[in-house]
């Protein structure tokens, strides 16, 4: 099948079967569930991945013809993103075969619904300094401790979990990363709400949790390199999916705003000028890098400066609305009222803005980097999370 | 021109700290409205009283004082009336009838004001106020309306016959609003409205509560940098960081400056008070949402969830901006009056 | 929409660059003109026609060809009227009388273009030109002018008789301006005037000369930071140096960005090309002149030496940024065109 | 005498004595130099310094009473101002008593101009890394090496030269501060270039310039401690300006805008009330600071933010106006051409603002120090200036 066959298809098999009312998830995960396994059976999810572990085998090119069909939609796979788009990478990159086998199949056809477990209270931008323990005890390792801001983890049936294995080394050195049974008791997922009041995120807390060794991911204390292929996978969905979403449902863009605000003062419109020219530029910025993966350069770490952008953007754009529109936008039930509660997401989540700097500031512009004390000494000695 | 505070204001300061930080602290800031509180302010502290007239029960003091308490309940996030009081007392120290400042003055009432102008026809007043602070506790409240002696100040009982109140949700979690309903509701006049100087005079005040806002957030983070580590080291020794508090601070000195100046202007120098009051709103509106934002963003994620106060003060920083307009009316004035 | 460079357009750049590396180098520009560089710039690379079209003897190419050669004029701060040129030639594919493209094509000739409207009595035109780009430096002059015929364009030799020419010192040590009066020079009609069109295409030839600037500056002060120690560490490391540079790459990515999207707008989709060049002025303008200062602040006090480069680049950008008006033109003109 | 009294006289001395002309430089030094003369004559120079080393003995409230009355008009005391503000009272803190009794009175009634050299080409905010050697000899010492930035050098008798004497030892600990006589054959004074084309600084080579001992300031390798002496006179010197200079000469202050500007454009009308916010709230600012002073509580620290805000100011104003003039503002000669150039200096002058921002962090708000590598590796082992 070349490639206009290959979309052809795809736009009927969508016309056909993507769900039709926006939120399908309303109704719980069995209609997502139910899409899913429809998706998979058909052959579109997991495009391109190994056909021996459940993959369709196929090229780039075929996702890309598929995600531009797909994009007319909004598909129900919110829930499964975090396993198609880390976890189960992480599995197939550095898994085993008998993990891959059990594992790779039922995540792509929505069988099974994947989290993350790195970050923790006093471990975010700095995800090395991780606190929770495993200690190994015969077959199995016993786990303790405390992970947070973990998408969809109340649905989950299995976690990638990055734990603390040795404290005698350096941080780096010390970590082993597994696959642990969410459903297990001693696992607590409590809601974690945001400023905006949505529980959006859990914390989960592990109370003796066992693994079997065979769900290590991984050499043991190989665990940080293991981590660096999710965090790339993760980087590169995030990257994929900037500039992807429209501005319709943002009561900040330009085109909602311009509705209600007055635009017969000059100085209102001269704000909307410099609100479309810094979401031109963005845009532009969005497409240029778009344009250049299709020719086969990659963005790598430039695709951080455009979500250090895509941050700046969101905040200034929910300060500005609400600016322009007055007392109004501070009723709670306001749009502008919602986007300026929910404007600080978008640069704390996927690494801060100074972060996201040190990223293009290292690796985009070669600078030297900062002389770090976290490198050799042994974690038991290194200063962490929050203390005086 | 007076722009550090007094012996007298200082300790002024040091009282309504403390009080705050037992009474009021910010754990309890987030569960709204405690008129315990609120009452041990008046009885204690006879904080409502402060710009009220000696004549009248209350302190006689002037804006200089008045802006030093509210930066004290605007850095511990005061829920309830006491600014829209505070709105209200400045208010009546303009009109003719000031009878109302005794009850304020001696703690029994909690009032708000609005701008929004009523009908009035005699002995009523009848209108809709979409968004009135504090509406749902104030006893009082203060509005200008229209009847036949042209555009009068007036005073309702909020508890009266004719009002109706409805709660509005608002972004600031701290302090409500609501939407008022005054059908043919009792109200007494005050006099006329004046033709300036109340705005101006409110302006000030907010400006005095947002420098508390920005101070206690920039405290918040300042502190927190110096805990807080990541990479081996505290997050306040990266220039990343460092270098954006400075900058905060920087906001925060002229914030200061200003508030003292304005509030000089409106004691002592009248002609000064419309360009003081509009630097004011314009300077500090703007700087405090700026601190308040970037205190919460460099608290990283944990700034970000439900439990952390940082959104307390982003929110109520934010809700202070637009509180008496969209910004721009500021700078606008500022043209006017700089004759631009 | 085309956002990327072509295999022929990098070998484009390389060849200029390449070439300018060696015949232009940093310490010759602010030497000023060199009428030998220029010829070999008409000789070897053929650039000023680079967007005549093949039947004028040029190369036919479009304002992306020739972006990306102004890119590198401008990173190079290359001296003269190359510029000035390349506007003409833009402006002269909008009229009818195309017969001067030839001699630029040939590189016989260097040319300028002023916007100021002059009076024309059917032979001569006159009147003053206070600040025109390269005005020393170019052969001819087309000018806009009011004849019996309405507003036509214009073609005068500046060598000839009628021509005042008196040197202009400026801001950009490395492009000049003059002033240019007119008694009764003769002129010849290229047509008449177009009713829009030409001011867009330079505007957005302009912007690719100042992308060029701006990645020049932004890569001269990352090389620095890479080698300049302070307190024992380059002063890259250093987060407060660093995270400015990262600041001035997103500029860059955005300003390339919108360059391309406006060279492809003039060439591909003329509908766009008003919002485009309107675009590339308001915001390349603005963050060229911004990389440009903060490079040369983050220099230290070397920066502010008069040997060293960085203030050729900051009075380039600052000069280029105020070249076709003061930039709010730019803005309101997005106002107008976004229906605001 | 007081302070009323005091005023009075310093008020009509002024009067009778203060230069009418603007620019009495204009003729050389011989004018400023008589009339530095006058000024110590009467009393006025050196109100605060030890009478027993020529100066008056009186208290910070004459000094302020006469700055205050001075204020209005222009003295020519530019010339003298390092002397005055800088290594005069080094050398009273720190000097031995034989050089207090040689350089003071000199100093004071402006018989001998003095420069400090402690800037170089590779030591510019990191002034402690500086290469100029001193190697004993004897007697003497004798010196190598080349310091920029200097202003008055090429009038000036003596210079205040910090050097190094030891590179065994970290970079603080090898330092000796010596008094030069700047007359000396092996001194070259070259004019240096700001990039507005003047020629306000100079740079200074040293070739086996030799210094007797008793010039030496301070012991031997405690150079670090007598610089910080003269840095903090020269930190207060400058905050004590700051805030004092008037806008009346500046193109781009408001004052001047508003006269060559379009107002009719409400945009253009914005600009300026941005203008009148960012000036005013600097002035208020130096205001309460200066208050302060007066009441007796010093400023310390907070004035790096004064100078910090100054420099992002001047460098904004000038912005500014040359985008609301436009075209113009690119001649040469056009006020706001000239302003555009001289914008960087007051960054640049007396620390960046990266320095200010430092200052600001650490001793204002305490915030933790930046870890250092170059206070315990001998100066041979460091890395200093400009190298791959």
């Amino acid at each position: 099948m070349n490639l206009a066959e290959y979309r052809r298809a795809a736009r009927a098999w969508l016309q056909e079967n993507a769900p039709s009312d926006d939120h399908p998830e309303a109704d719980g995960l069995t209609r997502v569930k139910e899409f899913m396994a429809k998706l998979y059976d058909a052959g579109y999810s997991g495009i391109t991945w190994p056909e021996q572990w459940g993959g369709q085998g196929l090229t780039q090119a075929e996702e890309r013809v598929f995600a531009e069909e797909a994009r007319h939609y909004t598909l129900p796979t919110n829930v499964f993103m975090i396993g198609l788009g880390m976890t189960g990478p992480t599995i197939v990159d550095r898994g085993t075969d008998a993990q891959r086998a059990r594992f790779i199949r039922p995540l792509l056809r929505g069988e099974e619904i994947w989290c993350q477990l790195f970050s923790e209270p006093g471990a975010g931008s700095d995800v090395a300094s991780l606190q929770t323990r495993a200690v190994r005890d015969g077959d199995q390792w016993i786990v303790n401790g405390q992970k947070v801001w973990t998408s969809v983890a109340h649905h989950a049936d299995w976690g990638l979990l990055l734990a603390r294995t040795d404290v005698d080394v350096p941080k780096h050195k010390g970590l082993t990363m597994f696959v642990i049974d969410m459903h297990h008791p001693g696992v607590t997922v409590r809601p974690l709400k945001d400023m905006s009041g949505r529980a959006n995120f859990n914390e989960i807390f592990f109370d003796n949790v066992p693994i079997p060794d065979e769900h290590r991911v991984g050499e043991v204390n190989d665990g940080w390199s293991v981590a660096v292929t999710t965090l790339l996978h993760e980087r590169l969905s995030i990257s994929a999916g900037v500039g992807m979403g429209g501005q319709k449902d943002n009561p900040a863009s330009l085109e909602a705003l311009r509705e209600v605000v007055d635009t017969s003062d000059p100085l209102v419109r001269d704000e909307l000028v410099e609100l479309h020219i810094r979401s031109r530029a963005l845009a532009l910025f969005n497409q240029r890098l778009a344009q250049e993966t299709k020719a086969g350069i990659f963005p790598g770490a430039r695709g951080s400066a455009a979500k250090l952008l895509l941050a700046e953007l969101a905040m200034y754009q929910a300060d500005l609305g609400t600016r322009l529109v007055g007392p109004e936008a501070a009723l709670a039930d306001h749009p502008l009222a919602r986007a300026i509660s929910l404007a600080p997401g978008m640069a704390l989540g996927g690494g801060t803005n100074e972060i996201m700097r040190n990223i293009v500031g290292d690796r985009v512009l070669g600078l030297p980097p900062e002389p770090r004390v976290d490198k050799t000494v042994p974690f038991k000695d290194l200063k962490v999370g929050t203390q005086a | 021109m007076k722009l550090v505070l007094s012996q007298e204001q200082q300790e002024l300061r040091a009282a309504v700290r403390g009080y705050l930080s037992t009474a009021s602290p910010l754990s309890k800031a987030r569960q709204g409205y405690d008129p315990q509180v609120y009452t041990r302010l008046n009885g204690e502290l006879g904080l409502p009283g402060l710009v009220v007239p000696e004549e009248y029960g209350g302190s006689g003091a002037g804006m200089a004082e008045l802006a030093v308490v509210l930066e004290e309940t605007g850095a511990a996030l005061l829920p309830g009336p006491f600014l829209a009081t505070a709105f209200t007392a400045l208010a009546l120290t303009q009109v003719p009838d000031k009878e109302l400042l005794s009850g304020i003055a001696e703690g029994r009432i909690a009032a708000t004001i609005d701008g929004a102008e009523l009908t009035h026809d005699g002995a009523a007043v009848s209108g809709v106020l979409p968004r009135t602070l504090s509406g749902m506790e104030a006893d009082v409240l203060v509005v200008p309306a229209h009847g036949a002696d042209g555009l009068v100040m007036t005073a309702v009982e909020l508890a009266g016959p004719g009002v109706t109140r409805t709660p509005l949700e608002t972004l600031d979690l701290t302090r409500g609003q609501a939407l008022v309903t005054l059908d043919a509701a009792p109200a007494r006049v005050l006099g006329p409205a004046p033709e300036s100087g109340i705005l101006d005079r409110l302006r000030v005040a907010l400006a005095a509560e947002q420098l508390g806002v920005m101070r206690a957030a920039l405290d918040a983070i300042v502190a927190y940098a110096k805990v807080r580590v990541a990479f081996g080291r505290y997050i306040g020794s990266y220039q990343g960081v460092k270098h954006k508090l400075a900058d905060m601070h920087c906001k925060l000195e002229q914030a200061e400056s200003i508030v003292r100046y304005a509030a000089w202007a409106t004691d002592e120098s009248p002609a000064d008070l419309p360009e003081a009051a509009a630097l004011a709103q314009a300077y500090v509106g703007r700087a405090c949402f700026e601190v308040a934002r970037d205190h919460l963003l460099l608290h990283g994620g944990i700034g970000y969830t439900w439990e952390h106060d940082a959104h307390l003060f982003y929110k109520r920083a934010k809700a202070n901006e637009v509180l008496l307009g969209p910004p721009r009316i500021h700078r606008a004035r500022l043209a006017q009056l700089l004759e631009l």
